[in-house]
């Protein structure tokens, strides 16, 4: 019960502060909204019991990525640019049609995909500690035991079946990082 | 057929198999050691400068190789038995497919390894004396021993795919030696000539290979190049029956294998290489057309005999290209007044003897020739070379004559050539060419085999004729050169003794078990232990008086008309159109040329319209004018408003969703 | 199991973590199609990124494969890597321009570049020669422009004085 | 403090999990009263280190402080917040009021919930077979130090957008510098810690905490991480010798020009807490937390005095060092943290993982002091260069970050600007 009126109050959260982050005119109060949309979303994955995934997502996307943001927002100093040209109202009505229209097909999709009993399952809980400590007689130490959703557990997945894509992303960063040096550089010689 | 292959699948495995120790890679010096001096001679310029120093490291390598071969060969047959040495490492795997490289000695190979290495250092020695005072001779050596490497990498090959590799090897160092004196316009010619023969061949070659291949691996489950899985796959897993269900095409498969030998050995109609590669030095010629090109073709149709049994029909093929080759070879030597043309016309015609053998499961006999003619026909080619030598690079034999006695050396040599040539009793020639007859009496296999029994009885006429015509177009009579012939040093006639005894002798190893009435005279096919097929030769009197009296007739009418003609022919006044029939080489080199410049040129022409009027013109132009006329009409729809693309695009994108729901729930 | 268990314990339907997805991808979408600043097309993209984390860990948890959620941490790292690049593009842009509005970058959109040279045979007349080689000359014309776009900050004017050009081939 | 812990041990046992026979009421009950506590606790100290930095900073300069307000002053604080309270509470017009309004309570938030995954005390923990030291915190995560940095990341925040928001020159300026500045410590904050789990294999603080009880501080074994740690947590909280964001020579007061009454007293308390948080984390990580070399098993409150003696000694140690070092400029900042600490942090990590990797134990004992040492030496060097060779800021290739639109290089290149 609980676990469905945090998701909905989170989820919810979230949805609320990506319209008014898409609709704000000011870009600062953009940021500050999606923050807010990514703190609900950490919400919603620590309901869900990703507990890594949440807080990543709240290390990366709020601690990093819209800091970032906010600082290109202040460096440019875009106060000035609050008044932004309004696109042509056939542009604006073709996009917001385009998106509620994928809004309307997915959940008709998803509809039919219920209807179809393919959503049969729903997301399960984790066993407490105290069913863990019962389903493993043999264990010595709380750390030895197998508990899904937390940092080693992921870990563990990331650094064996998926550490080649690990050592992709790394490099795919270092591009990153180089790009946007050189992007950044007042002038190529 | 079935009674045929019965004993044919009896033949081999019954010597001991060694594999590990020094023994089993012996072979692998012999046949590396040529290999080491000719790089060693390419890589090295104080060497390749140094001909003399070069000449000593390349016989040195090749007498090592037949020494160690020989010692390989006879240790195991003081024990009784003999030894098949075998040193193969896995080469290329992919997948299931393992294909390996190495040397599979058993006594055909070793047979083989002996002659090549064995006629092969006595021709080394001879070309240091031939080639004195050539500057670059000491490329010519490392060449050479390329060449050599090459043959001997085909000789001790366990698997067909080995055998293409060197056998490609063997046209590149060919076509290196043809063009020796790549100066010399005709030489290059001639060299391209031969490679590009050799290459028809090859392609039907490597065609045949695969055809074997799939055949195989449809018979036995596995695919394999192995000469023995071949034979396995013969003899005991139903291959000529299983080969896709068709002894049509299990004959193909044959005949494209004999492609590779219509190439190397110059059987018809791919026989046209063969006189123009005379353009390389005369000791070029003794060893490719004596002992290791040429026969490599025999040799490997003998080895691979399996593939050609494995058809009903091929064999006869076989014969008749065989004794086709044979005959106008004879006609055309007959012609000839260069005297390396008229040797070169007279492998030829061996080799069609060879190609009957073949034809007429008479592997056995076919090897033996090979052995004996590989003796005679170096020793006749470098008699011919000496006799260039001491004419200062006259081959013309109308500038010939009376060299009897200015070399006597040299012509008392090649009067044992010519006569074991000639296939007379008891000389080398005779008892093997008779074997090669002997195998047509009686023998139903092959369709029209009489008629191939006269023509190789015609054959050895024709064959006597052109070797006295020659004999005496050279030796008899009076000098009628330019320049004082003088008789070659003893570095060149000393090979020529050399291989004179052999040709005297080693017709011996081969008399019929049953000439004297007592068992096992025919030592050839005892060391051909492993390898010995078929039914044992056998002496007809019959056909041995015949094919003497016709030899010896032929003898005697070149005499009466040669002796005393000093360089002038009567024959084209005699023959008229035949003799320029014969002359002219039956006309195929004419249909070459006619087929290249005519038919072929006439198909590059069209192509080339096509190309340049469809290909390009239309095309590739009209692509790039269409490309540019649709850009033309699309360049509106960029407008440069990123909202105006993002827009579009997730309309498309929720248009293709739409379609795909539409379409899960219509099913 | 204990009281607290049951209370905690209550699932979260699977379809409720679609529809959240599927909406906040459109709402992104609505931000990357409306929106014409730049900085704001690249916060909708976030969300966008975001919507399909959302599936992945919902999947994730439902088939107990942690997969899903491995996948949300690369989705992170390209998304860091996204947006530095991008904003290195967008403070690039703007000193080019001194403005983070999409519209005003619109040097890409169409522009007459003149005939296309043609492969021309060995033999054909000399019209074709003549004709490739004025292609050639044009084409010099036209870099030379590019090269003045480099320092112009004018798009409208330099794709004006292109086009002019045309007019003059 | 014994009668502080008694209550809380009643508590404690009141209102132990679920699973370790309390009743769920009692639980979620305990853990309320439990952040409450936490948190009235962290306030308060907050609010004492405003004395007690006066009170130091006057001892260092040999001059007395406050000392009026209750016994030695101590109830400075007090009147510090009566007088905010009552202050005119300016809103300027031109300032961008939601944000301006929101940012001293968002500078605030992260640094009080960062004291929800440090375990302040240990006990001995029961259930039915197994026994086991238990970490007393608010919330044992198994993620802690990943919240932790994110609280960190977080943090940035409320600095930012008050700089941002005030619309002035010298707040925004402040509030651009704090937020390249934190980024960039942030990084080797969190690269300094990996060694820590590295050797403990567990992102959890109470499982930090234990494997120092067990083992020995983090301070011998990584002094190094150790090192960089306090230094980058100085610069996380903008404290002296870090504080471009609020340099008063340079910046008037950085990003809080703006603000007056009680705003200003929350950034003012946001700082301190920040400071608390820091100290705490420090002695957790790299110093035993709870732990005191086995005296902790005198009993809990021996722990909880173990963990607040340490952290007030960091505190002391914040404000020493903010009375001793003069600011570093703020090229000499960004070349520190993006030169040195952050290459010598992924060094660090390196050997670190060698060591576990070889299996020699001694490497983690000998290599870490060398490190230290080696890096010590190179920061001096560099500092004495440094203060002799003074660089005009326009060569500073970040400079062109502040400076709008001015041309980089001032033409001591020869470029023409276009």
């Amino acid at each position: 019960m609980a676990t469905q009126v945090l998701y909905i109050l989170f989820g919810g959260m979230a949805l609320g502060a990506a319209l008014l982050a898409v609709t704000r005119k000011n870009p600062v109060a953009s940021a500050i909204w999606l923050v807010v949309m990514f703190f609900g979303l950490a919400a919603t994955y620590v309901v869900m019991e990703a507990f890594f995934v949440g807080a990543i997502q709240i290390l990366v996307y709020a601690g990093a990525i819209m800091v970032l943001f906010l600082f290109v927002i202040m460096l440019l100093d875009l106060r000035q640019q609050m008044l932004e040209g309004k696109p042509t109202t056939r542009l604006r009505f073709f996009g917001v049609l385009a998106a509620l229209l994928f809004l309307v097909v997915g959940v008709v999709a998803l509809g039919d995909a219920k209807d179809r009993g393919l959503l049969h399952r729903a997301v399960t809980p984790l066993p407490r500690e105290a069913d863990i400590v019962a389903a493993n007689p043999d264990a010595t130490s709380l750390v030895d035991l197998p508990l899904d959703g937390t940092a080693g557990a992921i870990a563990d997945e990331m650094f064996t079946r998926w550490v080649l894509p690990f050592e992709v992303a790394s490099v795919i960063l270092l591009g990153a990082i180089l790009g946007a040096v050189i992007l950044t550089k007042r002038r190529l010689t | 057929m079935a009674d045929l292959l019965l004993p044919l699948a009896s033949a081999g495995h019954a010597a001991e198999v060694v594999t590990e120790g020094f023994k089993a890679w012996a072979p692998w010096l012999v046949l590396f050691i040529p290999l080491g001096v000719a790089f060693l001679v390419a890589a090295m310029p104080p060497l390749r400068k140094r001909g003399n120093a070069a000449a000593a490291l390349a016989i040195a390598g090749v007498a090592t190789g037949f020494i160690l071969t020989t010692v390989l060969y006879f240790l195991p047959l003081l024990g009784g038995h003999g030894a098949t040495y075998e040193a193969v490492v896995d080469w290329i795997v992919v997948g299931d497919v393992v294909i390996q490289f190495g040397s599979r000695l058993d006594s055909l190979a070793l047979i083989m390894t002996m002659v090549v290495t064995g006629i092969g250092t006595a021709i080394f020695v001879y070309a240091l004396g031939y080639m004195h005072g050539d500057p670059a001779m000491g490329r010519f050596y490392g060449k050479f021993s390329l060449f050599v490497f090459s043959m001997l990498g085909i000789v001790i090959s366990p698997n067909f795919f080995q055998t293409f590799v060197f056998w490609e090897l063997v046209g590149v160092s060919s076509y290196l030696l043809i063009g020796y004196y790549w100066k010399k316009h005709s030489a290059g010619e001639a060299a391209k000539k031969a490679f590009l023969t050799n290459r028809v061949g090859d392609f039907g070659f490597l065609l045949g290979i695969l055809m074997v291949w799939t055949a195989v691996g449809e018979a036995t489950g596995t695919l394999s190049f192995d000469f023995e899985v071949i034979r396995h796959a013969v003899f005991e897993e139903g291959y000529g029956a299983s080969f896709f269900g068709s002894s049509w095409l299990a004959g193909l498969g044959a005949i494209l294998v004999f492609c590779g030998c219509m190439g190397k050995s110059a059987q018809f109609p791919l026989h046209v290489w063969l006189p123009d590669a005379m353009e390389g030095p005369t000791p070029v010629s003794a060893l490719m057309h004596a002992a290791t090109m040429v026969a490599a073709g025999i040799y490997m149709m003998i080895r691979c005999f399996f593939v050609l049994q494995g058809s009903s029909w091929a064999p006869t093929v076989v014969a008749w290209l065989g004794g086709i080759t044979a005959f106008i070879a004879a006609t055309m030597a007959i012609t000839q007044r260069d005297i390396k043309k008229v040797l070169a016309y007279s492998t030829l015609s061996q080799l069609g003897y060879m190609t009957m053998a073949l034809g007429a499961g008479a592997y056995t006999a076919a090897m033996f020739h090979l052995t004996t003619h590989a003796c005679f026909k170096a020793l006749l080619f470098l008699c011919a070379g000496s006799v260039i030598h001491g004419c200062h690079h006259e081959q013309d034999m109308t500038h010939m004559g009376g060299l009897k006695s200015l070399m006597p050396s040299t012509y008392r040599t090649w009067m044992i050539g010519t006569v074991s040539l000639t296939a007379i009793l008891p000389i080398a020639g005779w008892w093997s060419k008779d074997e090669i007859l002997g195998s047509y009496v009686g023998n139903a296999s092959i369709a029209g085999g009489p008629l191939l029994l006269i023509l190789g009885l015609a054959v050895a006429g024709m064959t006597a004729f052109y070797m006295f015509r020659a004999t005496h177009m050279t030796f008899s009579g009076s000098y009628r050169g330019h320049h004082p012939a003088h008789e070659s040093p003893k570095v060149m006639t000393g090979p020529l003794w050399a291989l004179a005894i052999a040709s005297l002798f080693v017709g011996f190893i081969g008399i019929p078990d049953n000439t004297f009435g007592t068992a096992h005279t025919n030592i050839f096919e005892h060391l051909l232990h492993d390898w010995h097929v078929g039914e044992s030769a056998h002496l007809h009197v019959w056909l041995a008086a015949l094919s003497t009296v016709i030899a010896i007739g032929g003898a005697l009418l070149a005499r009466a008309i040669y002796a005393k003609s000093e360089g002038k022919d009567p024959l084209p006044a005699k023959l008229g159109g035949i003799w320029t029939l014969c002359n002219e080489l039956w006309y195929v080199d004419r249909f070459y040329l006619w087929l290249v410049r005519t038919v072929q040129q006439g198909i590059a022409n069209v192509c080339w319209w096509f190309e340049r009027n469809v290909i390009i013109q239309g095309a590739i132009n009209g692509l790039s004018q269409g490309t540019r006329a649709s850009g033309e009409a699309l360049r509106r729809a960029q407008s440069g408003r990123l909202g105006a693309y993002v827009t579009s695009f997730v309309v498309g994108a929720v248009i293709v969703l739409l379609v795909v729901l539409v379409q899960l729930q219509l099913r | 199991m204990t009281a607290a268990a049951s209370f905690l314990a209550v699932t979260v339907p699977i379809e409720w973590s679609i529809f959240l997805g599927l909406a906040l991808f459109a709402v992104g979408l609505i931000g990357v199609t409306c929106r014409r600043n730049i900085l704001l097309m690249l916060l909708s993209v976030e969300i966008m990124l975001n919507a399909v984390n959302v599936l992945f860990v919902a999947f994730s948890r439902v088939h107990h494969d942690l997969a899903g959620q491995v996948f949300v941490f690369f989705a992170m790292t390209i998304a860091a890597a996204e947006v530095a690049v991008g904003l290195a593009i967008v403070i690039a842009v703007y000193r080019l321009r001194q403005s983070t509005d999409v519209d005003d970058a619109q040097d890409l959109h169409d522009v007459d570049h003149g005939p296309l040279p043609r492969i021309v045979l060995e033999g054909e007349d000399q019209h074709h020669h003549d004709h490739d080689h004025h292609d050639d000359h044009e084409h010099g014309h036209a870099g030379d422009g590019h090269g003045d776009e480099a320092h112009g900050h004018d798009a409208e004017g330099h794709a004006a004085a292109v086009s002019g050009e045309d007019h003059h081939g | 403090m014994t009668t502080a812990w008694s209550m809380v041990h009643v508590l404690a046992g009141i209102f132990s999990r679920p699973e370790h026979g309390g009743s769920t009421l009692g639980w979620v009950i305990g853990r309320v009263l439990l952040v409450l506590l936490v948190a009235h606790v962290v306030l308060i100290v907050g609010a004492l280190m405003v004395w007690s930095e006066r009170r130091v900073s006057a001892w260092m300069q040999d001059r007395i402080g406050p000392n009026r307000v209750g016994p030695e002053g101590l109830l400075q604080p007090l009147a510090d917040l009566g007088k905010f309270m009552f202050k005119e509470d300016v809103i300027p017009r031109h300032v961008d009021r939601w944000i301006y309004v929101l940012a001293p309570a968002i500078s605030l938030l992260p640094a009080m919930v960062t004291f929800a995954v440090i375990p302040f005390m240990g006990e001995v923990q029961q259930a039915g077979d197994w026994t086991w030291h238990q970490s007393w915190q608010i919330a044992d995560l198994d993620i802690g130090v990943l919240y932790i940095l994110s609280m960190a990341g977080i943090s940035v925040y409320g600095i930012t957008l008050g700089g941002w928001a005030s619309n002035s020159k010298y707040s925004l300026l402040g509030g651009v510098r704090a937020s390249a500045q934190m980024i960039s410590y942030e990084l080797s904050l969190g690269l300094a810690i990996v060694p820590v789990l590295l050797m403990t294999g567990s992102l959890g603080l109470g499982d930090i905490v234990r494997w120092q009880g067990e083992h020995g501080w983090f301070l011998f074994f990584q002094p190094l991480a150790f090192f960089i740690f306090l230094v980058s947590a100085y610069a996380e909280t903008n404290r002296l010798p870090f504080d471009m964001p609020e340099s008063e020579t340079e910046l008037v007061a950085g990003y809080h020009t703006e603000y007056s009454s009680m705003k200003f007293a929350l950034f003012f308390l946001a700082e301190y807490t920040h400071m608390t948080v820091g100290s705490a984390l420090v002695v957790t990580l790299f110093c035993g937390g709870w732990t005191l070399f086995g005296l902790e098993a005198l009993g809990p409150w021996m722990g909880l005095l173990s963990f607040a003696l340490k952290t007030f000694f960091f505190l002391f140690l914040f404000i020493w060092v903010r009375w001793t070092i003069p600011r570093f400029r703020y090229d000499q900042l960004m070349a520190l943290g993006w030169s040195w600490f952050i290459p010598l942090a992924l060094l660090n990590i390196l050997l670190t993982a060698a060591a576990l990797a070889t299996g020699i134990p001694a490497l983690l004992y000998v290599m870490p002091v060398g490190l230290l040492a080696a890096a010590l030496v190179v920061v001096g060097i560099v500092y004495r260069r440094e203060k002799t060779a003074v660089r005009p800021l326009a060569a500073d290739p970040t400079s062109a970050l502040w400076s709008g639109n001015r041309p980089a290089g001032g033409g001591a290149t020869g470029e023409v600007g276009s």
